[in-house]
């Protein structure tokens, strides 16, 4: 493809070129994600132009550039962070090439800078994870939680909480007795997990920002010799496989699912761009939740 | 001259360290225009006593006027506003900048604001004319031996307009000419009336160049004299607190010519070993028992041809036997396998190690030598350590004191005693008295040339002609890093060496 | 005063130890019963045991890394081995018909280890040979070192099941966690090695003065190379442990900024970046200090947000009061001499 | 006496010594060494990807690490007196919540720019007193220097805050036309003149051959009677300014504060100066060898975002290994010059 290919004229697939600049592989979830969209890509045989930012704003921006001046067709990216993208988008709109957000959004004014935002709602995750709360917790006098947070300052973790947070606050049986960060780890998970257990011995709920923390506070629970899942009730967000697994095996009691499988309906978007047809400025991934039963149904055919 | 008013009066100094009462309530003063040698052994406190009026360290009591005013300072940067120069024992330059910078740095000529590089480097040559020195200004000072070094650092001192200049140890590395150069300046800046502290553990120079001296021991304060009217035998006796008879005892023995009696193989056998853009190609050998002296003038290149012996720099031509094998000398590592060991004339950048005890910095050689698991017993550690203290008198006598702790002098002993613990069969010394008291220099002496009677072979390299005569059965003259002449010591005087090293073999 | 107080006083790990204390002081206050340990099932629980177990694997790299510092340098590139040598083990074992034997076990760890070692060899023959500065000589195994992990890994977390292995970071022998074990050990293994030879009494003086340290025949090369080798070795057993913990391997997060930690270490326990003397006992207690303050941020249940400046706080004031600076210019009457914390002689 | 004389006819062919004891080469050489390396690396980026042989391609390293470049300038200060400072990352991110929280309270722009590089010089200064007069390790004060200006983002705001300040999205977007197709940023221009004044402070000014001074060790320039106290605290004090205008400079770049940002940005910085030929043990290094590293870090950008094809793995092991090559490749050559 050369820069003079404008959105108007549709080119064939195998002509198209796509710069997708990724955040990281700061977690499975991310290598997942990346995996699907580079797989969707190839299925679709549009030659797929990739970068990873390693979390770096600023190198996301100069990829950005790179793929402005080697003449990309489409751009598509997951910002790393929501704020500060309007002067590198104008960039691509002066060049005419249309840009796709995936996972996150961006916070521009200006939203013709875009041309769609596909991923999921992380307020709206929490929300799904509070509104099970009160339903599993219907008949209990009082609730004490701890919080397992994600990484201080990044979109999911204020995100997630504030859902949650939302949903439960409105009812004062529930109370969270301790929340922390465990870095969306599930060494972060287990030493959070393993302190707090301490001082707070009578909690009823953990609520984790992701699976792995999830993870890592069942084998805390474990090691303190109660049984995660009966005396501590779990529930997290993502529903990656070992997230899954746990549910299965009854060790965690709930997931809100956060999908990482973006690739086809990121090729849809890619197609209906170049051939000049209108998308939807705000495409939410499909998405469920997940209880012990679903899970045991899911997972054998869970790809990640 | 007493008439004056002092323009430096020091009364009643205490500084302690912890363990050691470096100063213990000493007097000192100095007239304007008048030459003051500080005396005493190594230890005494003398560098003590010029870091004290300095600012470099707080007193614990006394007070310092000077020209009849409190001195209140924190530190050597108001010592110098003040008007006092001062060149530290130990050359404290700044290695990685130019000849220039070093020179004229704090006062250094500016155009506007910005550095006027050409003018700094112009003065800075102006200056280092005055002391007869020929480098280039804008060469990095690093690049330059010691001696330079120090006579950079006395440059620097020099061309401040100061009521008080300070020189300690001046004259450690500098050969006769820089010397008798040094004292010239030092003359005409006294008849200007500056007042200047010169030590030196040089007698000849001290009574050559000073009006007065204080002599310290211990710490404290022995007297005030003038020189005319004290002797030699006195001062030493005064410093030392008692007599010493080993100086003249080794004075001038014959010395036997061993290198044309031996039948047997020359222990160390240098063919025309050289490296390109140090020395030329050299040819030396050193026999069994032998003390080799290298003689020569400043960067005549003695020093690079210890290191090539030693393998602390690599030969890029010629061959080294060791003991009638031919051998590779790579690193200094390899050296010391065949026995060889090298004492570097840079005590403070090659040689102790400043962090380390006394006992650690003894034992390094020998235990870097048999490996890291056959460790030296402690208690073996402990006995050697004793004993170089004892034998070369370190003071202060505690093997689990900080080198870096130690006067200048004692450090040099440890650095001795560390090359003495291997027992080399090659002993190489550069400058190895350096900066060593009176006393010390004798035993020292007297030490190399019992070691050679025991079949050491030893090259010794020092300033002091003198001293290389004393100890040498043979002398090699090397002259703009060229050996020029090889002769056998019998009768040889300073005045033959001389002309040798000034004129070179054709005379 | 009384002299063995003031001896006490004097004595250089005083002030580290008076913060550690002052840390699980505040977790009394906030928790009082933190300091009780219970047996049970014949193993021993209790926060304190925790402490010593989360924090073994920072106390191992701490444990290399006094050594690297001794020298000089310093090794960037722990937590990359880390994740490389938990990876690794994992994906073995992972791929392992049979996750639970030992044997499979013992040759998983076993060819981590050995890759710990070369990685660590790798970093020393930049150092040594090449003669490229030490921070940027292991920045290289940083940055690809984590690639590599994820390359093994594929980016995924790797979750095994295996007995024998989780045996390293979450088991227990002789009562005691196995970590601590594995960590004491080593430490009076890096005690023996540099105390009972003449290791330690060489890497001092390489540390000091590499150019004296040569001319007095000392095989610099060599020691730097080893020091080099024995941190990849602790950051190798460091990364099995870590990924025992959570019996998996997460090759993005695993060993993430434990450099700085194990720095933070070894520099809070009175060894100088500058080289030269070091101590081990020292970055023992500087590695519990760390994790004391990390379980203390969670105990007392200080914020996220603000976590960062409490951290920051205990660390400058642990400093501050180990300053000898600001103890003569505080309080005591004694003057010192002016020296700069960069040293030299005074002659 | 007898004297054994050389005897002509064996002596050896005439020896012309050089000056120097040590032949260093030139001082200038790593530098330079450095360049050559530079321009190879873009030869070869050239003759593989299309697009790469521009100018304009130069000019965007500029564009994109004029931050970068201002960072170093301050680090390169701080490395020289043999310090290290690894708080810049941190004083970023801060810097650009502190601007961006302001300007979103109605602050004048020029006022939020002069707070933010007042913050940053102070806490610098801070930092830099503990340091002299305390005797605190560079690395441990500026870690907790990290620590704190990290923890203060988190204290200011947990989200990232957008810019919409017409005078920073003005900076953000104005382009400097240099020629046909060539353009530049206001924030180059800024750098290029921070790079300046700093060149000038170190070659031509007492204090900046007293910042070369105290990375010799501090004790000989103490002795010398040159400001070291003053001194050692300027520079952390220039690197905490200089931290802060790249903030600033950020913030342009990007038009939002966000406190996870820069995170390891120290770690840039040190290694651009460090591959430009400074040595961290302080006393040798130029502020010019500190921008080509700049340039060398942002070339392996390029030709990692030019490649397109890398995994998220094969990027960090890319990026290794070109910094490998690169390095051992100068090191190889800076060895063979002398
Ligand atoms: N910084 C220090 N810490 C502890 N002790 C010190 C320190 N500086 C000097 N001393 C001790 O003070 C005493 C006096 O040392 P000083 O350097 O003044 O001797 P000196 O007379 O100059 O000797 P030399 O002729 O060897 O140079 C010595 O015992 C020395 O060990
Ligand atoms: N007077 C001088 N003028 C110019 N350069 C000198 C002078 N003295 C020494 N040098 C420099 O110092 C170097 C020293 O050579 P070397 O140290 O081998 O000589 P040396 O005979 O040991 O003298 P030194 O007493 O200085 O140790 C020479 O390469 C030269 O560059
Ligand atoms: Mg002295
Ligand atoms: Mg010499």
């Amino acid at each position: 493809a050369d820069s003079s290919t404008g959105a108007g004229d549709a080119p064939a697939p195998e002509d198209l070129i796509v710069g997708f600049s990724q955040v990281g592989a700061e977690s499975g979830w991310r290598a997942a994600n990346t995996k699907d969209i580079q797989a969707a890509f190839e299925d679709a045989g549009i030659e797929l132009k990739f970068s990873d930012a390693q979390q770096k704003q600023e190198n996301q921006i100069k990829a950005i550039r790179s793929y402005i001046q080697q003449g990309v067709d489409v751009i598509a990216f997951s910002p790393v962070v929501e704020s500060g993208w309007d002067t590198v988008l104008k960039e691509a709109k002066d060049a005419d090439i249309p840009v796709v957000l995936t996972d996150r959004s961006v916070d521009s004014a200006d939203t013709s800078l875009y041309v769609s935002f596909l991923g999921s709602d992380f307020v709206e995750e929490g929300k799904k994870a509070g509104n099970w709360a009160t339903e599993e917790f219907a008949d209990a006098d009082a609730v004490k939680i701890i919080q397992l947070e994600g990484t201080t300052g990044s979109a999911p973790a204020i995100d997630r909480a504030e859902g949650f947070a939302d949903v439960i606050g409105s009812d004062p049986k529930f109370e969270i007795v301790a929340s922390q960060t465990g870095d969306f780890t599930r060494s972060g998970g287990k030493q959070v997990t393993e302190a707090l257990l301490k001082s707070n011995p009578d909690v009823d709920l953990i609520y984790a920002h992701n699976d792995d923390m999830g993870l890592g506070a069942i084998e805390a629970i474990e090691a303190a010799g109660l049984k995660p899942g009966v005396d501590i009730k779990i529930l997290t967000i993502d529903a990656v496989k070992d997230g899954m697994q746990a549910l299965a095996d009854g060790k965690i009691n709930f997931i809100v699912e956060c999908s990482p499988l973006l690739g086809k309906q990121l090729v849809d978007i890619v197609n209906k761009v170049v051939a000049g047809e209108e998308v939807e400025t705000r495409i939410v991934t499909e998405e469920t939740t997940f209880t012990q039963e679903e899970a045991i149904a899911a997972l054998p055919d869970r790809q990640y | 001259m007493t008439t004056q008013a002092p323009v430096v009066d020091m009364t009643n100094i205490s500084i302690s360290f912890p363990g050691v009462k470096a100063l213990d309530r000493v007097n000192f003063r100095m007239f304007p225009g008048e030459v003051h040698s500080l005396m005493g052994e190594n230890g005494a406190g003398k560098s003590t006593m010029i870091k004290a009026l300095t600012g470099v360290y707080p007193i614990d009591s006394g007070s310092i006027m000077l020209d009849g005013k409190p001195l209140v300072i924190s530190g050597p940067a108001q010592a110098q506003e003040a008007g006092i120069s001062t060149v530290y024992q130990e050359v404290h330059l700044l290695t990685n900048l130019s000849v220039a910078e070093n020179i004229m740095l704090g006062r250094e000529p500016r155009r506007g604001a910005a550095i006027d590089w050409r003018a700094m480097r112009a003065r800075a040559a102006e200056i280092l004319d005055g002391l007869n020195l020929d480098i280039d200004p804008a060469s990095q000072l690093g690049s330059h031996s010691l001696a330079v070094q120090q006579l950079v650092a006395i440059a620097r001192a020099i061309d401040v307009q100061a009521k008080v200049l300070i020189l300690d140890e001046p004259t450690s590395s500098l050969d006769v000419d820089e010397v008798s150069e040094l004292f010239r300046v030092i003359r005409s800046l006294k008849e200007d009336g500056v007042a200047i502290l010169f030590v030196s553990h040089f007698l000849e120079q001290v009574y050559e160049i000073s009006d007065r001296l204080t002599v310290l021991r211990n710490g404290q304060l022995v007297g005030e004299y003038l020189t005319d009217e004290i002797l030699r035998i006195e001062l030493v006796h005064k410093m030392i607190g008692k007599d010493i008879a080993v100086l003249s005892d080794l004075d001038r023995k014959a010395r036997a010519p061993i290198s044309e009696e031996s039948e047997e193989m020359p222990f160390v056998q240098a063919i025309g070993l050289g490296r390109k853009g140090s020395i030329a190609p050299v040819d030396l050998d050193v026999y069994e028992g032998e003390v080799v002296g290298l003689a020569g003038l400043l960067g005549s290149g003695r020093t690079e041809l210890a290191r090539l012996l030693s393998g602390a720099d690599r030969p890029d031509h010629g061959e080294l036997k060791i003991g009638g094998r031919a051998l590779r000398l790579r690193t200094p590592r390899l050296a010391l396998k065949s026995r060889i060991a090298y004492s570097s004339e840079n005590r403070r950048s090659e040689g102790i190690i400043e962090d380390l005890s006394v006992r650690d910095n003894i034992v390094l050689a020998l235990q870097a030598d048999r490996g890291w698991f056959r460790r030296i017993p402690r208690k073996r550690q402990d006995e050697l350590a004793a004993s170089y203290i004892q034998a070369l008198n370190i003071r202060p006598p505690d093997p689990d004191a900080i080198v870096k702790n130690l006067s200048g002098g004692n450090q040099q002993k440890v650095l001795l005693a560390r090359w003495l613990a291997v027992a080399p069969r090659l002993l190489i010394l550069d400058e190895p008295t350096r900066g060593i008291d009176v006393g010390a220099k004798a035993e020292i002496q007297k030490l190399v040339s019992d070691l050679a009677e025991n079949g050491m072979s030893v090259v010794f390299i020092s300033a002091e002609l003198e001293e290389v005569l004393r100890l040498s059965h043979r002398i090699v003259v090397m002259r703009d890093r060229e050996k020029v002449a090889d002769i056998v010591n019998d009768d040889v005087t300073v005045g033959q060496i001389m002309t040798l090293i000034a004129s070179g073999a054709e005379s | 005063m009384n002299p063995t107080v003031s001896k006490a006083l004097k004595h250089r790990l005083f002030w580290p130890i008076v913060t550690l204390l002052g840390l699980l002081v505040l977790n009394v206050a906030v928790y009082p019963s933190f300091f009780s340990i219970r047996l049970q099932d014949g193993h021993l629980f209790g926060s304190l045991i925790d402490i010593l177990r989360n924090g073994a694997p920072t106390l191992l790299v701490a444990l290399g890394m006094t050594l690297v510092i001794a020298t000089r340098g310093i090794d960037l590139s722990v937590g990359a081995v880390v994740a490389i040598s938990g990876a690794l083990a994992c994906s073995i074992i992972a791929g392992s018909s049979d996750p639970n034997s030992p044997t499979t076990v013992l040759a998983a760890v076993g060819i981590s280890i050995m890759l710990a070692l070369v990685l660590g060899a790798w970093n020393g023959f930049l150092v040594s040979v090449i003669g490229i500065q030490p921070i940027i000589a292991t920045l290289i195994l940083m940055t690809a070192g984590r690639g590599l992990a994820m390359l093994i890994t594929e980016g995924q977390i790797v979750t095994i099941n295996s007995a024998p292995y989780k045996v390293i970071g979450g088991g227990y022998w002789l009562a005691l966690p196995a970590s601590i074990v594995i960590a004491l050990g080593m430490f009076a293994l890096a005690a023996l090695l540099t105390r009972k030879t003449a290791l330690g009494l060489l890497i001092e003086s390489v540390g000091i003065n590499p150019q004296a340290s040569r001319i007095a025949g000392v095989r610099s090369r060599s020691i730097i190379w080893m020091v080099y080798i024995f941190s990849g070795l602790c950051a190798g057993i460091a990364g099995l442990m870590i990924s025992s913990n959570v019996t998996a391997a997460d090759a993005n997060n695993a060993g993430l900024w434990i450099e700085m930690d194990a720095i933070l270490a070894v520099v809070i326990g009175g060894t100088s970046l500058a080289g030269g003397r070091y101590s081990l006992g020292g970055t023992l207690i500087g590695a519990a200090i760390i994790q004391t303050l990390t379980t203390t941020v969670y105990t007392v249940g200080i914020a996220p947000e603000i976590t960062l400046v409490f951290k920051a706080l205990v660390v400058i004031i642990v400093c501050l009061l180990q300053s000898p600076a600001l103890q003569t210019r505080l309080g005591s009457l004694r003057r010192r001499p002016v020296t700069t914390s960069t040293g030299g002689v005074l002659s | 006496m007898s004297i054994r004389t050389i005897d002509p006819t064996t002596a050896r062919p005439k020896f012309v010594p050089s000056r120097r004891r040590f032949d260093l080469g030139s001082r200038y050489t790593p530098v330079l060494v450095t360049l050559v390396l530079l321009i190879a690396m873009w030869g070869v980026g050239a003759t593989r990807y299309r697009g790469f042989l521009s100018v304009q391609m130069l000019l965007n390293l500029l564009i994109d690490n004029s931050f970068l470049l201002v960072l170093v300038v301050g680090m390169t200060f701080v490395i020289l007196t043999g310090g290290i400072d690894l708080s810049v990352g941190s004083v970023v991110a801060l810097s650009t919540m502190i601007a961006a929280s302001l300007l979103r309270a109605g602050w004048p722009p020029l006022a939020v720019i002069v707070i933010v590089l007042v913050v940053g010089s102070t806490l610098g200064m801070l930092v830099g007193l503990v340091i002299h007069f305390f005797e605190i390790q560079p690395f441990i004060a500026t870690l907790a220097a990290m620590f704190l200006a990290r923890g203060l983002c988190y204290v200011i705001s947990l989200n990232s805050i957008s810019i919409t300040n017409p005078f920073f999205v003005d900076m953000a977007q104005t382009r400097i036309p240099l020629g046909p197709g060539l353009m530049i940023t206001p924030s180059v221009i800024i750098a290029v003149i921070v790079v300046g004044i700093a060149f000038f402070v170190l070659h031509y000014t007492r204090t900046g051959r007293t910042v070369y001074g105290i990375g010799n060790g501090g004790q000989s320039a103490m002795l010398m009677g040159l400001p070291v106290a003053r001194t050692r605290v300027l520079v952390y004090v220039i690197s905490g300014f200089c931290s802060a205008l790249g903030g600033v400079l950020f913030t342009f770049y990007t038009l939002s504060g966000y406190s996870l940002t820069a995170v390891g940005m120290e770690l840039d910085a040190i290694a651009a100066v460090v591959i430009g030929g400074t040595l961290l043990t302080g006393g040798s290094g130029f502020i010019l060898g500190s921008v080509l590293g700049v340039l060398v870090l942002g070339i392996i950008q390029t030709i990692i975002s030019f490649e397109g094809t890398l995994s998220s793995w094969w990027t960090k092991i890319v990026i290794g290994a070109l910094l490998l090559v690169f390095i051992v490749l100068q090191r190889l050559l800076t060895t063979l010059r002398r």
